[in-house]
């Protein structure tokens, strides 16, 4: 077997970054990178402290829907494979979360370990036949899953642990007491549970934001794009296709699903109503709102999906001396958001960032 | 016949009703370059695809190091240490050409899903080290300037380097090489001849060669075999090959 | 005048020059070859012709400039059959019906006629004319797709590496054809073709590109016969 | 003026145990205005219910017109959470935290008013006659913030049962039933109604998702089961095909239609008269398509509300009439609660109702609430289809959770 | 009479209602080689168009006229969604195309609740609602799965022996090659577009006076007509109607005999997933047969 020699002298080229040579209004762009990320961060951690109540609720829901967007740009924009069913894994995640806080008794925070592997075997399991259907087929797949999922979950051999139609409401997830006191000494309050679901909340996010990063940027991440890019070709050179297609199904599916543990939480009720097909139109539409090959375009889907209805009542009821009644309406300008996102971002917001820094920028 | 590191023997490729491949059988010497040289459409990449497991044969065998290949899943040709390149360029075209050539490590590393999410010491280093030994490669075929490039955008000859440089990273010890020479002038050409030379000897990799440039493929080969019509017609020295008169007919023309 | 006249021609893909700005002519009822390496332009040079890249410089067809014309049109109004590279046939059609595709801009009534007409020169595609596209052979699609070429009534046939992936006997046997089609239905050809004698021999003239540039041009059985070209252009 | 003293003593207990120091009204009170929330599926599978909510608007938008409740102009602030649970909590934290809404009223859904249920008891925030039939709304021990309106699916369910067991106790029952809260509640209903006969006379029960296109196949099945009396529990559309496709297979078991699709505007006169003589169904509410109703005062004052108030809703579908109707009493609860409208009053109002008509009830039926009693109507009167019209029969029933064999 | 034979009778019946829709899929799965989420929504709408132009509070025409005349304006408005919403985003990603398809539905179901509310309509049928076979199947039925078998004629005649249909296959197909022999395939999608939406209107026209006429009626449908073109071969409209006809019986057997009415629609989930697994093709359609 002959080797490569790596005689110590590595090529100057392998150091740089290309980005250095990149300025944007004078500041180079790695550095605004950096200042960039640090500043979310910042935002990430600093929000509780300014906010409470709905505010901050509503930032934690954001996050929630960041993983399950993250989880599905993973399989689409990172590995190619289509899904308009994802809202089966986000239930899957809730669902198991609720179950084990339900009939088993467990703590919240101890569920969302076992669930996201309960949602990765999931999304392998299914993994494993949509290896054989190409885009458009594996899309019509999981979209009959996502309208079959309220109703397994509603199917009456289940209910005793899913409740059924009824749903499960669960227990207010209180922080723990050290942690409290912990607040309490600093500030001279109590935590609130709404300020506690937002830092558990960023704090699976933060993690799981991070643990994505890595896999994107990894051998594996490369793996997923080089199939995404060429399968044949990806084939050759060594990469088990069967093995990693399945694999990002049930990555995927395990964000998403870590996103509906967290959103059980968050809400303390979950219903078969609040998995229908439209929650996966969510997560797809947020996908490719924000980048569907980007892991920040995530974070801008999340809000997306989150506000994006809010403007449209906005906007409907803007409409009321024109229009009787127009709330029947928002749908409509729902769709219509839509089609002016496609057609103003059709690369979605990280594409149009991309675009934009381009442009403003100068090269050294 | 005698041993080398790949033996053909008697394979046959059927699509349908059509024979794109009737019984060849040849043999690789280690540390050689051989050229496989026939028409369009004769089966030389139906070949190709069955040394690298694309295709299965309907019958006869392909041994690599006395081992059938026939047994092992495409994913693992890399691994037993056998790369190629491609005839129309099948790039990971959104990726940079350092990337492309770390994918080309793939069957030489070894960190999974949860290493790579976790991040753990060994994986960086096996990163690392794979980063270095791509660029290394990069540099070893002048890539340099462009090794932060998105493939998609570079031209044409600098891909087909881009592929060679690919599937050196897996580290192969045969390399099927697809016709490489296609696009490249002739400067470019010779260098390319030089580049494979090197390979074989600074590297003692053995090479399959299939080109329509003879130019190339006569200087260079240590051995030739031709095929026409999915059968073998010619095998020897670049010299007793370009004489046959069976290769004049059919591949070189009365013209040539 | 050249029935096809190409002054300056650049073509681009994306950010990318890929044709630099060259001239060739093509004149009524002859044939031409376009010869080079793989990606020396030749293909981007006949999908400029036909509208299908983004051209820069003059296309002229029966002294109309074609640049900025859509491919539909440049093919109905000025009778250009482009045979693609990999053929591009329906291959989810049957035979007879890639036929009546290829007359789909004609409006006359001897559209039924004409089937006869392409049978006569490949009278295998009869036996085959209501078989699936896809199931012909590499040989016999590349047939049909000459013969749907040849349904438009052409003025000019743009043939993009017609022994592509073909046995050289069928080689031959296409290329006689269309030297017949040629000369009898006063056809005007440009070929690329990678294997250049046969394109050669059916050729009045002859150009040689690399990459994006014309390298040489001249009459075809000069081209030939030059030692020097064939060594460092042709490869062998 | 005895009942008016009750209320008000029980009204300040509650504000003292609850903390004497808050201010007096509730947020979004001010001299001029109440600010009411309100979710409802404007968007999505189940926006036919947004009727409703618009007829809720326009009846404050009346009573705006008229000066208002006790000089205050109501502020109703309507809206879409598409039927989604978890869209029903971003409103609704929403409308209370942000819009500071006095309370809720009339929310949208089963599923929808759970997920908000806790929030709204936690925050003690009214939550006052959500628009659903589920019978865990009148819970006032665990939840004292919460408050149905409509008389509840189950005791739908017991009136049917009582009648069955009066007059045909033998009768082999098949269900069809949607599969949902609603759906199960009316089942269990009739059971309980049906009590330790239920096993032996139902025989048959067959579900159908929403999303299914038609219920032809379960009702072939509740045929062939061989029963005798068929208990359609269906949303509108899927009644008008049931009462169709009984027609189109000759099957004429004793129909019993739950008041969700008696509608003779939007649901009988659709699957034809001719087809579903003889049904029984319950109800509340004046139908405003029968022809009964054309003469009675309340009918009138309702009809000229909608021409000009509602103009563009639809005077057949009995939506109208309910937003109308529990409007009505809303405006009775704040006019009730005087200038005190902290929160602890409203829901002290609500829940200390005596025989108080809201317009548009059936003649007999009155509202009725108490501290133990968060179920506002809980009176039924039986029809039977005849002609082009429900024929009301019996007396008005009481079917009170629990009250059956 | 039997179960098992009343549930298939039933079965066929709601499989004409499959049937027709599984055409308007395949219509414009030929037309543009692709899947249009927003079809069932559509056809609802052009369902509330032919309602508003019959209906007494409407225009009041008669049937058969607005039969035609919302056939017309379907074909209008499917063309125009194709030239004013697709054209401009031809060269977008596939996922861009199935964002505006998510648009459209929503678009569709919003304005059609606004513009004609939610209240259950009755459509009226020509073939009436009186029994065909007494207590089995109703004339209107019958009429039903009549027309599906014309309209499958005509889609099979037009595709089969037209130029225009030969040459919609082929821009939907290979729309490179197509532009070569001189086709406009901006032209034949936006002509696939109407003719869907044409297709579509009288799939919604058919189903309506079964299913009562209501902005959702097509949720559930939609999924059972892509099972049946997608059992019967997304390229054959013959295969279609038997893919819609063999949905709707196995939908029955299984709730009846099998699986019970909770997991109907679960059987259609599977049925999609196990025949692209087995038989990509369908069952009539054709296999593409590639060469390398």
């Amino acid at each position: 077997m002959t080797s490569t020699q790596v005689n110590g002298n590595v090529p100057a080229f392998l150091n740089e970054n290309p980005k250095d040579r990149i300025v944007v209004l004078g500041v180079p762009l790695p550095l605004l990178e950096r200042v960039g990320l640090f500043v979310l961060l910042a935002a990430v951690v600093v929000l509780p402290m300014v906010y409470d109540g709905y505010d901050i609720y509503e930032f934690g829901k954001i996050l929630m829907y960041m993983l399950a967007v993250l989880g599905l740009n993973l399989l689409t924009g990172f590995n190619g494979q289509f899904s308009l069913g994802h809202s089966a894994f986000f239930a899957v995640g809730a669902y198991s979360t609720a179950i084990m806080m339900d009939q088993l008794g467990m703590p919240y925070w101890t569920t969302i370990i076992p669930a996201a592997a309960v949602c990765f075997v999931a999304g392998f399991l299914f993994g494993l036949p949509a290896l054989r259907l190409d885009g458009l087929f594996l899309a019509l797949a999981t979209f009959a899953l996502a309208i079959a999922t309220p109703q397994l979950l509603k199917y009456d051999g289940i209910a005793h642990l899913t409740g059924g139609v009824q749903g499960i409401v669960l227990d207010t997830p209180y922080p723990p007491a050290w942690i409290d006191s912990i607040v309490m000494s600093i500030t001279g309050e109590e935590l609130s549970v709404d300020r506690w679901k937002y830092m558990f909340t960023a704090f699976v996010a933060v993690i799981m934001f991070a643990g994505a990063w890595n896999l994107v940027h990894s051998r594996t991440g490369r793996a997923l794009i080089a199939i995404r890019d060429n399968p044949l070709s990806a084939k050759t050179m060594g990469i088990n296709l069967a093995m990693f297609k399945s694999s990002a199904f049930g990555v995927s599916a395990m964000y998403t699903g870590v996103a509906g543990s967290l959103f059980a939480i968050m809400d303390e009720y979950l219903a078969p109503e609040s998995f229908t097909f439209a929650e996966a139109i969510k997560f797809l539409v947020g996908g490719v709102v924000g980048g569907i090959a980007s892991l920040f375009g995530a974070i801008f889907g999340g809000w997306f999906v989150l506000e994006i209805p809010n403007i449209a009542d906005l906007v409907a009821s803007s409409l009321a001396d024109y229009i009787n009644n127009p709330q029947g309406l928002t749908g409509l300008i729902y769709g219509l958001f839509l089609i002016f996102t496609v057609y103003v971002m059709p690369m979605g917001a990280a594409g149009l960032v991309q675009i934009l820094v381009h442009r403003i920028s100068t090269k050294r | 016949m005698s041993t080398g590191i790949l033996e053909v023997e008697d394979v046959q490729v059927r699509f349908g009703g059509i024979v794109a491949l009737d019984g060849v059988s040849f043999t690789m010497p280690e540390g050689k370059i051989v050229g496989l040289i026939g028409p369009n459409g004769a089966g030389k990449t139906t070949l190709f695809n069955c040394l690298s497991r694309l295709y299965i044969p309907n019958d006869g065998d392909i041994r690599f190091k006395g081992k059938t290949i026939l047994d092992s899943p495409p994913h693992h040709i890399a691994d037993i240490g056998i790369g190629r390149t491609f005839q129309n360029l099948a790039l990971f075209s959104t990726m940079t050409v350092l990337e492309n050539v770390m994918v080309g490590g793939h069957s030489a590393t070894r960190s999974d899903f949860m290493s790579n999410a976790l991040r753990l010491p060994w994986r960086r280093r096996e990163e690392q080290a794979l980063r270095e030994r791509s660029a290394a490669l990069i540099d070893y075929l002048g890539l340099g300037d462009v090794a932060h490039t998105t493939v998609g955008g570079l031209p044409f000859g600098t891909q087909k380097r881009v592929e060679l440089a690919r599937a050196l990273a897996s580290e192969p010890e045969l390399l099927l090489m697809d016709e490489p020479a296609g696009g490249l002038n002739h400067d470019e050409l010779e260098e390319l001849g030089n580049v494979i030379q090197q390979i074989r000897d600074e590297r003692g990799v053995t090479v399959l060669l299939v080109e329509h440039h003879m130019g190339l493929v006569m200087s260079i080969s240590d051995k030739v075999v031709a095929i026409d019509f999915g059968k073998k017609i010619s095998e020897g020295t670049p010299e007793e090959v370009q004489n046959d008169p069976e290769v004049i007919r059919a591949y070189l023309g009365t013209g040539g | 005048m050249a029935l096809l006249e190409i002054k300056g021609l650049k073509a681009y893909y994306g950010q990318i020059e890929a044709l630099h700005g060259f001239d060739l002519e093509l004149e009524e009822g002859e044939i031409t070859a376009v010869l080079g390496a793989n990606g020396a332009g030749k293909t981007t040079t006949l999908r400029a012709i036909c509208g299908m890249v983004k051209a820069g410089g003059a296309i002229t067809v029966e002294g109309e400039n074609v640049v900025g014309m859509s491919t539909e049109s440049i093919v109905a109004k000025h009778k250009i059959a482009h045979v693609p590279e990999g053929r591009g046939t329906f291959v989810r059609v049957s035979t007879e019906e890639n036929l009546r595709l290829g007359a789909f801009t004609r409006r006359d009534r001897e559209i039924e006629k004409d089937y006869e007409r392409v049978y006569h020169y490949f009278p295998r595609l009869k036996e085959r004319r209501s078989q699936q596209a896809g199931t012909l052979s590499g040989g016999e699609q590349q047939m049909l797709a000459v013969g749907r070429a040849l349904m438009l009534r052409p003025k000019i046939m743009l043939l993009d590496e017609p022994s592509f992936g073909l046995a050289p006997i069928i080689t031959e046997e296409l290329f006689d054809i269309l030297g017949q089609i040629n000369k009898e239905e006063g056809v005007a050809m440009l070929v690329v073709e990678q294997n250049a004698n046969l394109a050669l021999a059916i050729s009045k003239n002859a150009y040689l590109l690399e990459t994006g540039n014309v390298a040489m041009m001249g009459p075809a059985d000069q081209i030939m016969n030059d030692e020097q070209v064939r060594k460092s252009y042709l490869g062998y | 003026m005895k009942m008016l003293t009750t209320t008000m003593v029980s009204a300040v207990a509650l504000t003292l145990a609850i903390g004497a120091a808050e201010a007096r009204n509730a947020p979004g009170v001010t001299a001029k205005e109440i600010k009411i929330g309100n979710t409802n599926p404007y968007s999505g599978p189940a926006a036919a219910y947004s009727a409703i909510a618009k007829a809720i608007g326009a009846c404050f938008d009346m009573q705006n017109g008229e000066g208002g409740v006790n000089g205050r102009q109501i502020n109703f602030i309507s809206v879409d959470d598409g039927y989604s649970p978890p869209r029903t909590v971003e409103q609704t934290r929403k409308l209370v935290e942000r819009e500071k809404v006095a309370f809720l009223f009339q929310g949208l859904g089963t599923p929808t008013n759970s997920a908000v249920h806790t929030y709204m008891n936690k925050k003690k925030v009214p939550q006052l006659f959500v628009a659903t039939g589920a019978t865990k709304w009148g819970d006032p021990k665990n939840f004292p913030w919460t408050m149905g309106w409509q008389p509840n699916y189950q005791s739908e369910g017991i009136a049917y049962a009582r009648y069955l067991l009066e007059n045909n106790p033998d009768a082999k029952i098949g269900i069809l039933y949607q599969n949902d809260d609603y759906g199960k509640d009316y089942v269990h209903g009739l059971e309980n109604g049906l009590g330790a006969k239920a096993a032996s006379m139902i025989i048959a029960r067959e579900s159908f998702e929403v999303t299914d296109p038609t219920v032809d196949s379960p009702i072939v099945n509740l045929k062939n089961s061989g029963a005798d009396t068929f208990y359609n529990i269906s949303t509108p559309k899927f009644a008008a095909q049931a009462i169709a496709k009984n027609f189109e297979l000759n099957w004429a078991p004793l129909h019993l239609l739950n008041s969700v699709s008696n509608s003779i505007g939007s649901v009988v006169s659709k699957a034809g008269f001719e087809k579903g003589q003889g049904m029984i169904s319950a109800a509340y509410l004046m139908d405003p398509t029968d022809p009964e109703w054309k003469s009675h005062d309340e009918y009138k004052a309702w009809n000229a509300w909608m021409d000009e108030y509602y103009p563009d809703g639809d005077k057949a579908d009995s939506f109208t009439v309910l937003g109308y109707s529990a409007c009505k009493t809303m405006i009775h609860v704040l006019e009730n609660a005087g200038d005190d409208l902290s929160r602890e009053n409203i829901m002290a109002q609500a829940a200390s109702m005596k025989n108080y008509r809201a317009p548009m009830l059936l003649p007999g039926i009155k509202i009725n609430t108490s501290a133990s009693d968060f179920y506002p109507i809980e009176q039924w009167q039986l029809m039977r289809l005849k002609g082009e019209g429900w024929e009301r029969f019996g007396d008005i029933i009481d079917g009170a959770v629990g009250s059956g064999s | 009479m039997d179960l098992f034979i009343e549930q298939t009778v039933s079965g066929l019946a709601t499989g004409a209602i499959y049937a027709c829709l599984a055409l308007a899929v395949v219509m414009i799965y030929q037309a543009i080689d692709h899947f249009n989420f927003a079809q069932g929504e559509m056809a609802m709408f052009s369902t509330y168009i032919a309602w508003y132009l019959m209906d007494d509070a409407g225009l009041g025409l008669p049937f058969w006229v607005a039969f035609v005349a919302c056939i017309v304006l379907s074909f209008i408005g499917g063309a125009a969604i194709e030239r004013i919403v697709f054209a401009p985003i031809s060269d977008a990603p596939v996922l861009s195309h199935i964002i505006v398809f998510i648009a459209l539905f929503s678009m569709f179901n919003s304005l059609a609740g606004f513009l004609f509310d939610f209240t259950p309509k009755n459509f009226e049928t020509p073939f009436g609602h009186t029994p065909f076979i007494d207590g089995v199947i109703s004339s209107h039925r019958v009429g039903m799965i009549a027309v599906t078998l014309i309209l499958l004629g005509l889609i099979y005649a037009f595709f089969r022996f037209t130029p225009i249909g030969l040459a919609m296959r082929a821009a939907a197909a290979s729309p490179e090659s197509a532009r070569l022999v001189g086709v406009r395939v901006g032209f034949m999608l936006a002509l696939g577009w109407g003719l869907a939406a044409s297709v579509g209107a009288v799939a919604g026209m058919l189903i309506a006076p079964i299913t009562f006429l209501t902005p959702d009626m097509m949720l559930g449908t939609l999924l059972y007509g892509f099972a049946g073109a997608v059992v019967g071969g997304l390229t054959s409209p013959l295969g279609a109607v038997i893919g819609g006809f063999m949905v709707g019986i196995l939908e029955n057997w299984m709730g009846t005999f099998v699986v019970g009415s909770q997991l109907k629609l679960t059987v259609a989930l599977v049925l999609i997933i196990v025949v692209l697994l087995v038989k990509p093709a369908g069952l009539l359609g054709r296999v593409v047969v590639k060469r390398v």
